[in-house]
């Protein structure tokens, strides 16, 4: 059971990074780390439930990837609205000024 | 019958994620994006953590609904009707994506997994409860703080005025003048 | 006593190096300056001949600087100032032809200085200055007129002859010091030890010989001849011709200190005097003649120095340096008026001008050695010397005497007949004559004649007695009784057989054969002989060198520097080519590896993400494989 | 403590939730009637049922490029999560599920409203109804922090997140006597998260009736019905939190309730009839300002209680 739950959670990750690598706009992008944090919570959970029930830092980390995915949201929607005023874009492409 | 439940929250999810990427219309993708998290939430709730479960639920719902907000204003075409495909580097994403997948289960499938170490006490919301208010208040603290410097954050990013926009250019404006009305003491 | 030889050195040479510093100011009172101070030359000469003073003084190191006259040195200052006395009085007259006359009579004294030294010098480094003195005024006078070309080779030409052959007294120095002879006083160079003394000697002998002309150097003198005929007549024919002569004469005892000195001295002489006697007798040209006749006459002066006749060869010496300055200024005189010194062209001068011809026909019967003149006597003198040495000597000499008979009957014959109606044709063909002889000319050229006829007491047993004695050789032979006649003989027929085969028409060849007469014109063939044998080998040495120099020793210093060139080259194409090459790899690599390092920051998210994602997953795997 | 609800309960819960809902309409018609001045006969309390009739004959109405597939889930979101929501409620003993996450979970389902009325917002690419959705959202921001502080309190106060638990909790002393500001914010979200009354602002007539302008047929019944059982939900709800649920003298246990839920309703009724209309902002910024830190102090109180006892 342990590995369908792991491989579940590979399955988020993997399609969220696809996600977050393919899409051009920063809100798809964010999207995709969203789902790649809750293949993390999934994960986390199952690894809890499955290796270690009696100590809580699965409960600890699951509560750190929820924190972490609220962050990101705030963030990212900061940035992008911040973007978004002074180039009036909101795509990442066009967001390209640290061009090596 | 939980093996089951897991199998559809499970399938669920997977193509809740795969949809969030493929619909052209952005409340769609949000919406693929809320169902697969709240299965994510049940399948938490099925590992017996019904608090982080059901907290993850209620959290990825209102979130989902800001971000359909934030979706709708800042994407070109939101309802999907013009099409248009905002996608780029596809055959190399799904490369990597592919590849990563591949590690990750191989790693899943062949790394000898130790057995369980002891069981799970009855009621696991005291028990996270406990452990963050205890020997995790570290990590609480800490998160405390990320939260409060997001929220900071997040708003000065956001808001395009600053002080000197508000209350002139030496700060001598008694009342600042914003564009929306309200604000404490008015 | 010692001042009035320090004098009598001193006023020629302070009068002609004032005359000569001060250039052309001094110009017109130059020829009156110049007879003064040889006039007072004179009078010292005859003072201290007379007196016989001695002195010396410290030159170098042990060695001194010493001057005396003895009955030779005496002799000879009297002659040489008397004759220097009567050149300049005649040069005096020809002063329009020479005109820068300060530099002329500067040289002159100049020379008569340096003539009086060596006839004076006991010590042999002051005798070598003197001697280096006159060769030097030899070489200006005749390049006198130096803006002429030809005349400057002529001075090079003599210059170069007699310094080569004075190298000799250089080594006889070297040779004496070496032999023992510490203080070089000439009367001591006989006692030098060994080996030395030969060396010694054939220093002497070869300067001897360059100096005074004789074989195997003779033909600069004819290259002299382009001098002005003044200096012909002073250094080319009585003093420094015969400074050779002198010096043999003067170290006679040396000559008979070893074995072979004096048989090659007397055989020399007597071949230059016959050969050269042949030689004039086939010149065209007057003053040639009178060279080549100048030759054989020292000839005879070397003969008697070989065979011992000190006072033979005093005699002669004197006898010769009156009768020749005579001819010479006669020449000069007629070169003057005519502008041209051609034996053809010279027809009739004689009767022109009759001082100058009478004063010429005396001196070319004085030379042509009749009876009772001056050099039958002297010759006479000489032939018994070399009589009482060997019959073949006295041989020589008498077919000699009999040769310059021959010679001087041929030039008077031209001179005496009458001018033709087209002499004008010859005139000017040398100079551009002036038609006329200033009264100056006349009084040197009589003296001079006089002088030629009056030496002819000479012949008297008593008078030439008394010279050997005053030479300090009294045991010298005297001419027999049947030697002079037999001169006197062979002399009047050899003038009467020259002057019938000259009279039978215009031209006639005295020598028969047509390649003898082109020989014996070409001065013998003796220049073209050194040039080929000295000169051309000597050049060719000097280019081999030249070309050894510039191949090897230049050649290694190119070749150095162009080894130094390529070592820079290759350091430069090492450090390029390395170092800089190097360097720039560096820095190229640096910048590529710069390039490629910027190429991941695409500024596109989705790349950093890819970027992350592969690296997480290598570190992954990296982790998984360490552990 | 109330026993876990059998097989049948899950259908008693909803049907009961029905039979209040409705009775809280007709009641309303009632007085609307009487405001208007209409005798307040049976006919009149019946009227707004017979819309339920209308609406399901009459002809839907579809607007241009309308998102259905969302529009009709977020009109079913609203009363299923009134349902979903009343199934921690005990009704005297019983209760349809009794999660130890009660509490959180009727605040999760709640929550789900939001996204009900966004997509029936949304749905029909209008722009009335997208601004009656923002609208909510709007109002939404407001009243969910006071909401989830006071229900925080509640439960801190019975020091569990058990329904069961929060109400056994109050025999002594019910909770609105000593935490009567989270009582007060409980019953203004309630109002709040069915729009109804002052929190109108969502449905406002101002913008043709917003969320509901473009709704017709089955679409309009639904979100009516599910605007009215949500309010019964909330009001079912007050009654374990702050009203000691089943305790009483005499009656029975879900009769207690009963009484209590009714009570609960008809004071919704009269606020909603009393209170003029809010706008969202100017109630975001009493919310944010005035509430929050007004509950989280009465959180604290009990809070306090609790350590020392």
């Amino acid at each position: 059971m342990l590995e369908l739950f792991l491989l579940l959670a590979a399955a988020l990750f993997s399609v969220g990074l696809y996600g977050a690598l393919s899409q051009q706009s920063i809100v798809m992008i964010m999207m995709g780390i969203e789902l790649m944090i809750a293949g993390v919570i999934t994960a986390a959970a199952a690894l809890w439930h499955f290796l270690a029930p009696a100590a809580a830092d699965g409960q600890v980390i699951v509560v750190a990837a929820v924190v972490a995915m609220a962050v990101e949201m705030a963030m990212g929607f900061a940035v992008t609205t911040a973007v978004f005023r002074s180039r009036d874009i909101d795509t990442a492409d066009a967001a390209e000024d640290l061009k090596g | 019958m939980t093996a089951a439940l897991f199998a559809v929250l499970a399938v669920l999810a997977v193509t809740g994620a795969v949809l969030v990427f493929r619909c052209a219309s952005m409340a769609r993708a949000t919406f693929a994006l809320l169902a697969s998290l709240v299965c994510v939430g049940g399948e938490v709730i099925l590992l017996g953590l019904p608090y982080l479960g059901v907290v993850t639920v209620l959290m990825m719902v209102m979130e989902m609904v800001v971000m359909a907000v934030f979706m709708v204003a800042y994407m070109m075409n939101p309802a999907g009707l013009m099409p248009m495909s905002m996608v780029h580097n596809r055959r190399g994403a799904l490369t990597i994506s592919g590849v990563v997948f591949a590690g990750l289960a191989a790693g899943v499938l062949l790394a000898p997994w130790p057995g369980r170490v002891g069981t799970a006490p009855q009621d696991t919301t005291f028990q996270a409860g406990a452990a963050l208010m205890g020997d995790q208040m570290l990590t609480m603290v800490t998160l405390g703080f990320a939260l409060l410097a997001t929220m900071v954050g997040a708003t000065v990013l956001a808001v395009g005025r600053g002080r000197y926009d508000r209350f002139g250019d030496d700060l001598s404006r008694p009342r600042p003048d914003d564009p929306a009305g309200g604000g404490v003491g008015r | 006593m010692s001042a009035l030889l320090w004098l009598l050195a001193a006023v020629p040479l302070t009068a002609g190096t004032a005359l000569l510093l001060t250039g052309r100011r001094l110009d017109r009172p130059a020829p009156a300056l110049g007879v003064a101070a040889a006039a007072a030359t004179l009078g010292l000469a005859v003072a201290s001949a007379v007196l016989r003073p001695e002195a010396s003084a410290p030159l170098f190191a042990g060695i001194r600087a010493g001057l005396r006259v003895d009955g030779l040195s005496a002799v000879m200052t009297v002659v040489v100032a008397a004759v220097t006395l009567a050149v300049l009085v005649f040069s005096a007259g020809e002063k329009d032809r020479l005109s820068q006359g300060g530099r002329f009579h500067g040289l002159m004294l100049l020379f008569a200085g340096a003539m009086l030294i060596t006839v004076t010098a006991t010590t042999l480094p002051l005798l070598l200055m003197a001697w280096e003195v006159m060769g030097a005024a030899s070489w200006a006078l005749i390049g006198f007129w130096w803006r002429q070309p030809q005349r400057t080779r002529a001075a090079d030409t003599a210059f170069l002859t007699t310094r080569t052959a004075d190298l000799g007294l250089y080594l006889a120095a070297g040779a004496a010091l070496a032999g023992g002879v510490t203080a070089l006083d000439l009367d001591a160079l006989a006692g030098a030890r060994g080996p030395w003394v030969h060396l010694l000697t054939a220093g002497v002998v070869a300067a001897a010989f360059g100096k005074s002309a004789q074989l195997p150097f003779s033909f600069w003198l004819s290259r002299a001849m382009q001098a002005p005929s003044p200096v012909s007549a002073l250094l080319h024919a009585a003093t420094m011709a015969a400074a050779g002569a002198y010096l043999l004469l003067r170290l006679h005892a040396l000559l008979e200190a070893t074995a072979w000195g004096g048989p090659l001295v007397a055989w020399t002489g007597a071949a230059t005097a016959l050969l050269l006697g042949v030689a004039a007798a086939a010149q065209r040209d007057l003053k040639q003649l009178l060279a080549a006749s100048t030759c054989s006459q020292i000839g005879f002066m070397v003969l008697a120095a070989g065979t011992g006749g000190v006072a033979a060869g005093t005699a002669q010496l004197t006898a010769h340096a009156a009768v020749k300055a005579g001819l010479f200024l006669a020449a000069g005189a007629w070169l003057y008026a005519l502008g041209t010194k051609q034996l053809p062209a010279l027809r009739g001068a004689a009767r022109a001008w009759q001082w100058v011809g009478a004063a010429f026909t005396a001196c070319a019967l004085a030379l042509a050695g009749l009876p009772p003149l001056s050099l039958w006597a002297a010759k006479d003198e000489v032939l018994a010397a070399a009589f009482a040495q060997s019959a073949a000597l006295y041989a020589t000499g008498l077919a000699a005497a009999a040769v310059s008979a021959v010679y001087s009957v041929k030039a008077l014959w031209y001179v005496l007949r009458e001018t033709p109606g087209d002499a004008w044709q010859g005139y000017d063909t040398e100079e551009s004559g002036t038609r006329r002889v200033t009264p100056l000319m006349r009084p040197p050229l009589l003296v001079l004649a006089a002088a030629a006829v009056a030496l002819g007491v000479l012949a008297l047993p008593g008078v030439f007695s008394a010279l050997r004695d005053a030479v300090g050789t009294p045991d010298e032979p005297s001419p027999s009784a049947w030697q002079l006649p037999l001169s006197a003989a062979v002399a009047l027929s050899a003038a009467w057989l020259a002057w019938r085969i000259q009279g039978r028409g215009p031209g006639p060849r005295l020598l028969r054969p047509a390649a003898v007469r082109r020989w014996a014109a070409g001065w013998l063939g003796l220049e073209q002989a050194a040039r080929t044998l000295a000169v051309r080998p000597v050049l060719a040495l000097a280019r081999a060198t030249a070309v050894f120099d510039d191949r090897v020793v230049d050649g290694a210093v190119h070749r150095a520097a162009r080894a130094a060139l390529t070592a820079a080259g290759l350091a430069r194409r090492s450090d390029d080519g390395g170092v800089d090459a190097l360097v720039r790899a560096v820095a190229r690599t640096a910048r590529r590896l710069g390039r490629a390092a910027r190429r991941p920051q695409t500024g596109l998210l989705h790349q950093y993400y890819a970027q992350a994602a592969v690296g997480f997953a290598v570190l992954t795997l990296l982790l998984l494989s360490l552990r | 403590m109330a026993d876990a609800g059998s097989w049948p309960s899950v259908l008693v819960a909803p049907a009961a939730l029905l039979a209040l809902a409705v009775l809280a309409l007709c009641s309303d018609a009632v007085l609307d009637a009487r405001t208007a001045g209409r005798p307040a006969t049976p006919a009149a309390a019946v009227r707004p049922l017979l819309d339920v009739v209308r609406l399901l004959l009459a002809q839907p109405r579809r607007t241009p490029a309308s998102d259905a597939l969302l529009w009709r889930i977020g009109v079913l979101t609203a009363p299923t999560a009134a349902v979903l929501a009343v199934a921690v409620v005990p009704f005297g003993g019983h209760v349809v599920a009794d999660l130890e996450v009660g509490v959180v979970w009727f605040n999760a389902m709640e929550a789900l409203t939001w996204a009900g009325l966004w997509l029936a917002g949304w749905g029909p690419n209008a722009a009335l109804p997208l601004i009656g959705g923002y609208r909510f959202l709007a109002q939404g921001l407001a009243y969910e922090l006071p909401l989830m502080f006071a229900l925080i309190a509640a439960a801190v106060g019975a020091e569990s997140l058990n329904v069961g638990d929060i109400a056994a909790a109050q025999q002594g002393l019910w909770f609105a006597v000593w935490m009567p500001v989270a009582f007060a914010v409980y019953l203004a979200s309630v109002l709040a998260f069915s729009f109804l009354g002052p929190f109108g602002y969502p449905a406002g007539r101002d913008i043709a009736g917003g969320v509901l302008g473009e709704t017709s047929g089955v679409d309009r019944l639904l979100l009516q019905a599910g605007r009215w059982l949500l309010l019964a939900a909330g009001s079912a709800m007050a009654v374990p939190l702050f009203l000691g649920g089943g305790a009483g003298p005499l009656l029975p246990g879900w009769a207690w309730s009963l009484l209590k839920t009714l009570a609960v309703l008809g004071l919704l009724l009269w606020a909603r009839r009393r209170v003029p209309a809010v706008r969202a902002d100017r109630y975001v910024e009493f919310a944010w300002m005035v509430l929050i830190p007004a509950t989280i102090v009465q959180t604290l109180v009990p809070a306090l209680v609790v350590l020392r006892r």
